[in-house]
């Protein structure tokens, strides 16, 4: 449990779990998952696709629905209010003005047939209530902070004529009008090419350090997160593994999981001969899950304990933990690395 | 035998026709959904007739018209003369009187004072040598109907017009002056042209064509019609109803105050529907099995044994009660009441058939059975007609393959061409009170529609039917001849099937006409 | 300005479609078995009163000689006249048109009012009992001929319940009453009409419905936190309306084709009527005058619904 | 050191992933849909009560018995006796042969010449199928029933004519779909790839572009046999049908509307009839619009991808 270094975190998980009752049987999305978010602090979220992130992201949203979903936890709060059990009038109030989230997708994730204005002025007109002239001059302002050239006269274009890096910047507008406490990223860079990618990054950086936000970024790469993230949760089969300061992960991973990222990732100051090693075998099935780690089948580092009782979070250092049985400091690097 | 259901319906029916009365009279008449304009201060004037068929066609008496468009031509138009259905004669109408001083010669005497609408003047003989004159330039169907006997005509004074005959025809006011005796007036007609004339008839009867829209035609009062205090109505609203249940439906809830042609199947009911009075009056026209006599010679019903058994095979009442619902007469004959030289509806073959006798005569005639090809046109009650005589047929050994046709292919196959068919069923109205407009035609070698049956001796009776003008002589011509087709049995004879119309109990001045394209409504008027 | 340029390229093409229709309905009703003179004259007719209405209606003249003089009159704007009813086409267009037209709007309309909605439930709550109600009924709207329909609604609201008339429309007293009777007497044939399309049309929205609430753009609608009905209405029904509208643009000009039981039944003196008699009575000139007012309704319905197309959606820009 | 891949809770992990066929998937994954299933035997029943009426049908069903005139349902008429005392249920099962030929007919003689029509306009592009597409226009601004009127006069009132007449009218419908779904799957990658690869013009047409559109058809094809029942009906309605004596629906529903008061049940009978088979077309028709799109087939657990969320997680 990743425990707050003394200040109030923003946003703070208990236990969540998402299941969703299919045809096949029942599947355990989220199972059980903690952590809290600091305000003004980037908590990267990583794992493979199927692992959890986004139903993670969407069950904090409230945005899961049930039937065939179903959301639990012990507490959910945002900026000390618990957001598990409220209504859907009030979620709603909360979703775009105190909590927002920009998806992956930037080519569809606007609306075609709205012009970027409307889909703009929007939450604005919703949740503050801003007349139209306001609202309009409010829209412009956010598009020049996001780098839109001439927002003015774009207001009326329509999302077809942006460029994909260019919407994914209206998305991050839309989602920073309402000056939301908490965004969250959900592979919001992966459909970019690098170059824009690198653009978006810093403009996220920037934007939520000038207003404050807080940030889940969820990404399956590992070199944005080490650019953005303050500190990172690995989640693998719906669970947190390990969690702790980005620094401290990348140099000391403390599970089989997270090493075997780290090993297939190539990185800048690896010296050539170095061969990258991918996990074989396929992520776990999520239907009936395993008191036992689930990464026990794929992992290289096993050890006896881990085939006998399921691991427990254990720190490795004051706000690093890992749940893993295996002792991986021999892999640890030099914190200069 | 009305069901209870009926029952229910009627009762409804009432209360409602109730409430509708008493509205109508106190001139506030806007009952929800009943198409009755507001009625006017002193009593309703205005009817609206619910008409069978599709749209009406051309109203002008010189171009070819269809039943419909005769019922509104009757209205504008008074023609020379008018049948007094109950004594069976012709009546002077705008023709006072005319005189035969020589067999070929006949001089029509016309009414004086008579005046067309719309202030076109007064009708005198000019206008009817007029008519002829048209009728013979435009070359029209009247010409082979009502004037194939005319040698020449010529106005004799104001009111007096002379026609010289190529022959007698003992038939002349019921024909030529009859059927072919509607009048138009020769200045409007002049000024108008043939075809603009169609669209607004001037006309001498007691209503005039206010407009014709979509399939409503609208009939104004003739101010200065030539009988005073007449029409009762201001105006007749003629609204076209295809299908006919829905026609008595829309009189039942008060949208349609007069409609003729209902379903057969309702006649019953809606007669004992105390808010409404039926005329079902037997009809001068009859449904008939036609054998196409000009080809097909190797067809066995070439035999006319094979046709007598054919007609003995029929159950005439049958079809009565199950395709008329009871609303005809079985006849085995073309000559129906009301005519002259009608004796019996019945004269050789038993009202139920004799299928013993039947087969005995294809037995005979050495014929086990055979198929043949039995046409028929769009009317839907002949074509169950047709498959009930199939039924009854089928027990002799005939096999009647049917073959429903539209009626402008079947007239087609009928009229024009003589080849193509062999066998089928048909029903005609007879246009005129005359044994001779239905059976010279029919059965006369060289009649317009004659079904290639030529027997010399029944020409010879016919021709001297026409020549002579007594009418006692005339009749004796056709008992001859109709004896001799009961034997031949060229045409078999089903049923005249009635002809009804029903109204509202508010209406009176009706006078039921035999004829279908026969509508008086010059004396109708609501009740006080 | 490319949509001008389709614009004017597919009118352009209207005159080339138009001869085709017209020469295919001219061939086959001339070549139909039956004189039109010889029916409308009927029994006794002599071969010279024949051969005079044959002159007067060009009859005699070769077929493509007949052809030729009926577009040149078209061009002119002369329908020529009915055969049979002796009146000229275009008077009987004027009349008839306007109550076709009439009768096909308030079917539309009733389609419209049902099959929105119930295309929107039934895609809202897809794979629910609300589903498949919604779907149920707008198949057995789809599946009963609209001639049965139209008897059972006069048999229950006609005669039985008494709320509206049988007839009336384009009659006197529709015209000369209040609102009430000009509207009354549509009711019931729009109701029988406009199932069929409710079925067609319902099903298309609930699929198009479905396909866009799946969209990623609706996602990003609900995490702004807008009202549900927002989402649907706005952002939603937007996107669905685009195959929609064209659906039922193309639809009405289907409208005047499929009227005639419908016309049989109300009595209604719309165009179907007439052009059935007209072609049993081999009424040529009233037959081909109806069958190209229909043509070309119908062609410019479909041009209205692919320009339809390019205004509601931004991104095509023909 | 890699320890084996441990299968766990994936059912048997011996049984390796058999390989099945794309009918198959599809024809499981039209299992799954009752409503489809439902419909399918349904028209199993009316097609088998078709061929068999002759020896099935109780009574004869041309044959007049005027004594039992109008009898109501009952246990020996299950859905009464019409005004000439003939069995309506008799005439119901005969009628169908008359209906479902008809519909039959006019579906495949618009498939068989529409279809073309539109793979070649659609593939070929260019001024040929701008000519088509105004011919198919032509053919579509027809009224269709007044064209029905004019060929069954022109021909004749026998039931291939109405099989023509109401087919014409069909063809455009089905040229047009076709020829839309060609232009689409015309751009798609896999095309473009197969005709890199040397594939024939006509073996990209058939194999690659004709099994990739067969969902849209099939749901026509379900429309316009539909459709053709219905015309069927209204075309006897205007008296333009089927001849008597054999049965049809459309004619027994146009004679039976003038007994609706007295006798319910002659109307209601043909309409249920109309209905029953319509409803089940339409459901087969959908069950084949899914089960034909691949990408709804869903491999059993066994093997196979590991169950994933549903597509759909927001409302």
């Amino acid at each position: 449990m990743i425990e707050s270094a003394g200040m109030e975190p923003v946003l703070s998980v208990r236990n969540l779990h998402t299941r969703f009752h299919t045809e096949d049987g029942i599947v355990h999305a989220v199972g059980g998952v903690s952590f809290d978010l600091l305000p003004g602090k980037v908590l990267g979220i990583v794992g493979e696709s199927g692992s959890g992130k986004s139903v993670t992201a969407l069950s904090i949203m409230k945005l899961v629905v049930s039937p065939p979903g179903e959301v639990t936890a012990d507490a959910i709060t945002l900026e000390g209010e618990d957001i598990l059990g409220i209504d859907e009038v009030r979620a709603r109030r909360i979703r775009g003005s105190r909590i927002a989230m920009v998806f992956q997708d930037p080519m569809k994730s606007l609306n075609p047939v709205l012009t970027i204005g409307r889909q703009l002025t929007e939450a604005l007109r919703e949740h503050l209530g801003l007349s139209d002239r306001a609202a309009r001059d409010r829209a412009i302002e956010l598009l020049d902070r996001v780098g839109i050239p001439m927002a003015r006269d774009r207001l009326g274009d329509y999302p077809h004529q942006f460029s994909g890096g260019m919407r994914q910047r209206v998305m991050i507008a839309i989602a920073l009008s309402c000056n939301p406490s908490v965004l969250i990223a959900d592979e919001a860079t992966t459909a970019l090419d690098v170059t824009i990618q690198a653009q978006i990054i810093d403009l996220v950086k920037r934007l939520t350090e000038d207003l404050g936000t807080a940030v889940i970024w969820i990404s399956h790469d590992l070199g944005v997160v080490a650019g953005i993230c303050d500190s990172v949760a690995v989640m693998y089969a719906g669970r947190i593994v390990e969690s702790g300061p980005v620094r401290d992960l990348f140099h000391r991973p403390s599970h089989g999981y997270t090493l075997g990222l780290l090993g297939s990732t190539p990185r800048l100051d690896d010296d050539e001969e170095r061969r990258l090693q991918p996990i074989d075998g396929l992520p776990p099935s999520l239907l009936d899950p395993v008191p036992l780690c689930p990464f026990l089948p794929r992992c290289r580092h096993a050890v006896g304990a881990c085939r006998e009782k399921p691991p427990a979070w254990r720190d490795v250092a004051d706000v690093h933990g890992t749940r893993c049985w295996a002792d991986l400091t021999p892999y640890w690097r030099a914190t200069n690395g | 035998m009305a069901t209870n259901e009926s029952k229910l319906s009627t009762a409804r029916v009432s209360r409602r026709a109730f409430n509708k009365g008493v509205a109508s009279a106190t001139g506030a008449g806007l009952a929800l959904g009943s198409g009755i304009a507001p009625a006017f201060a002193q009593g309703k004037r205005e009817l609206i007739y619910g008409m069978w068929g599709g749209a009406v066609g051309n109203l002008s008496p010189v171009i070819r018209h269809d039943n419909q468009a005769g019922i509104l031509i009757y209205n504008i138009f008074d023609g020379l003369v008018r049948p007094n259905y109950a004594k069976g004669t012709i009546e002077p109408w705008m023709a006072e009187g005319w005189t035969n001083p020589d067999p070929l010669t006949w001089r029509v005497k016309i009414r004086e004072g008579v005046k067309w609408q719309k202030g076109y003047g007064e009708l005198t003989a000019a206008d009817v040598a007029y008519t002829f004159q048209v009728h013979f330039d435009t070359k029209s169907w009247q010409v082979n109907t009502s004037y194939p006997q005319v040698e020449s005509f010529k106005t004799d004074g104001k009111y007096v017009f002379e026609v010289k005959l190529k022959q007698p025809f003992g038939a002349f006011p019921g024909i030529t002056i009859g059927y072919g005796g509607m009048i138009i007036p020769e200045s409007a007609h002049r000024e108008m042209g043939n075809d603009t004339f169609s669209l607004n008839p001037v006309g001498n009867g007691p209503y005039m064509l206010e407009s014709v829209i979509g399939s409503e035609v609208i009939l104004a009062k003739n101010p200065d019609y030539w009988r005073p205090g007449l029409p009762h109505m201001d105006r007749v609203v003629v609204r076209s109803f295809p299908d006919a249940s829905v026609r008595l439906q829309s009189l039942l809830k008060g949208e349609v105050d007069f409609l003729t042609h209902p379903d057969n199947k309702d006649v019953p009911e809606v007669a004992a529907n105390p808010d409404f009075v039926t005329h079902s009056t037997p009809g001068w026209n009859w449904d008939y099995q036609h054998f196409n006599l000009s080809a097909n010679q190797d067809m066995a019903y070439h035999d006319k044994l094979v046709r007598q058994a054919i007609s003995y095979a029929i159950d005439r009442e049958a079809i009565k009660n199950e395709i008329y619902h009871g609303q005809a007469t079985e006849t085995d004959n073309s000559i129906p009441p009301g005519f002259l030289g009608h004796r019996e509806s019945l004269l050789k073959y038993p009202k139920n058939g004799d299928l013993a006798k039947a087969k005995e005569l294809m037995a005979q005639a050495g014929v086990a059975g055979y198929e043949v090809e039995v046409m028929c046109s769009d009317k839907d009650w002949l074509r169950r007609e047709l498959e009930l005589v199939a039924a009854m047929v089928s027990q002799i050994g005939i096999n009647y393959k049917i073959r429903n046709l539209d009626i402008g292919t079947f007239n087609n196959l009928w009229i024009n061409n003589h080849e193509d068919f062999q066998q089928m069923l048909e029903d005609i109205t007879i246009v005129a009170p005359d044994p001779h407009a239905t059976v010279f035609w029919f059965l006369h070698s060289e009649g317009s529609v004659s079904s290639g049956y030529s027997n010399s001796e029944v020409d010879e009776l016919l021709e001297n039917a026409m020549a002579t003008s007594d009418p006692a002589t005339r009749a004796g011509y056709y008992h001859k001849v109709v004896d001799q087709t009961l034997e031949d049995c060229s045409l078999i004879y089903h049923v005249n099937a009635n002809f009804t119309r029903v109204h509202s109990k508010g209406l009176e001045g009706f006078e039921p006409a035999p004829q279908e394209y026969i509508e008086r409504m010059d004396e109708i008027r609501w009740k006080a | 300005m490319n949509t001008l340029a389709y614009l004017a390229r597919r009118i352009v093409q209207i005159p080339v479609v138009l001869i085709v229709t017209t020469l295919t309905i001219f061939i086959v009703v001339r070549a139909t078995p039956g004189d039109p003179v010889e029916l409308m004259l009927g029994m006794q007719t002599s071969p010279d009163a024949v051969q005079a209405v044959r002159e007067k209606f060009h009859l005699d003249k070769p077929l493509y000689q007949q052809y030729l003089i009926w577009l040149g009159d078209v061009i002119r704007g002369d329908l020529g006249s009915s055969i049979r009813l002796n009146r000229p086409v275009s008077q009987m267009l004027g009349e008839r048109l306007i109550v076709s037209l009439q009768l096909a709007t308030a079917a539309m309309l009733f389609a419209l009012l049902i099959s929105i909605p119930l295309g929107i439930v039934a895609a809202i709550w897809r794979n629910t009992w609300v589903d498949y109600g919604a779907t149920g009924y707008m198949v057995l709207g789809f599946s009963i001929p609209n001639f049965a329909l139209a008897l059972i609604l006069i048999y229950v609201f006609a005669v039985e319940l008494d709320w509206f008339p049988i007839s009336g429309i384009g009659s006197s007293t529709s015209r000369g009453g209040g609102v009430w009777a000009f509207v009354s007497p549509f009711i019931l044939p729009a109701v029988a009409l406009g199932t069929v399309q409710t079925a067609y049309f319902g099903r298309l929205l609930r699929s198009s419905m479905i396909d866009v609430l799946g969209q990623d753009y609706i996602r990003t609608a609900h995490a702004k936190g807008l009202k549900p009905a927002v989402v649907i209405a706005v952002h939603a029904l937007k996107n669905a309306m685009i195959p929609f509208v064209t659906m039922v643009a193309i639809h009405f000009g289907y409208m005047i084709g499929i009227q005639i039981t419908i016309e049989y039944i109300f009595a209604i003196p719309g165009m179907g009527l007439a052009v059935l008699t007209a072609v049993v009575n081999r009424d040529f000139p009233v037959v081909q005058g109806f069958t190209l007012v229909i043509a070309i309704f119908f062609l410019v319905t479909n041009i209205i619904a692919d320009v339809l197309y390019t205004f509601l959606d931004p991104r095509i820009r023909y | 050191m890699s320890t084996p891949p441990l299968h766990i809770g994936a059912g048997d992990p011996s049984a390796p992933p058999a390989y099945r066929g794309g009918a198959f998937l599809a024809c499981q994954q039209f299992m799954r849909n009752h409503a489809a299933l439902a419909g399918f035997f349904i028209l199993l029943l009316l097609g088998f009560a078709a061929v068999l009426a002759p020896w099935i049908s109780p009574y004869d069903p041309t044959a007049l018995k005027l004594s039992e005139k109008l009898l109501p349902p009952s246990f020996s008429h299950w859905m009464g006796t019409d005004y000439f005392g003939r069995d309506v249920m008799t005439r119901i099962v005969w009628g169908g042969r008359v209906s479902l030929s008809v519909a039959f007919l006019v579906v495949f003689y618009s498939l068989l010449v529409g279809v073309p029509i539109g793979l070649v306009s659609g593939f070929v592009g260019g001024r040929l199928d701008n000519a088509l597409m105004r011919m198919m226009d032509a053919f579509l601004t027809f009224p269709p029933l007044l064209l029905a009127v004019a060929i069954v006069g022109l021909l004749g009132p026998d039931l291939e004519n109405v099989v023509i007449a109401l087919g014409i009218v069909q063809i455009p419908v089905f040229a047009r779909i076709v020829r839309g779904s060609t232009l689409s799957a015309r751009e798609e990658v896999y095309i473009v790839a197969a005709r890199a690869l040397g594939a024939s013009a006509a073996r990209v047409v058939f194999s690659g572009i004709l099994r990739n559109i067969v969902s849209p058809i099939v749901v026509q094809i379900t429309i316009v046999f539909a459709g053709a029942i219905i015309a069927e009906a209204s075309l006897s309605f205007l008296g333009l049908g089927s001849q008597p004596p054999d049965p049809s629906w459309g004619r027994d529903l146009s004679e039976a509307r003038r007994y609706m008061g007295d006798a319910p049940w002659l109307i209601i009978g043909p309409i249920l009839a109309c209905m029953l088979c319509v409803l089940s077309i339409n459901f087969v028709g959908d069950g084949l619009r899914d089960s034909l799109d691949p990408r709804s087939w869903r491999a059993k657990t066994t093997g196979g991808s590991t169950p994933r969320v549903p597509e759909q997680v927001t409302p």
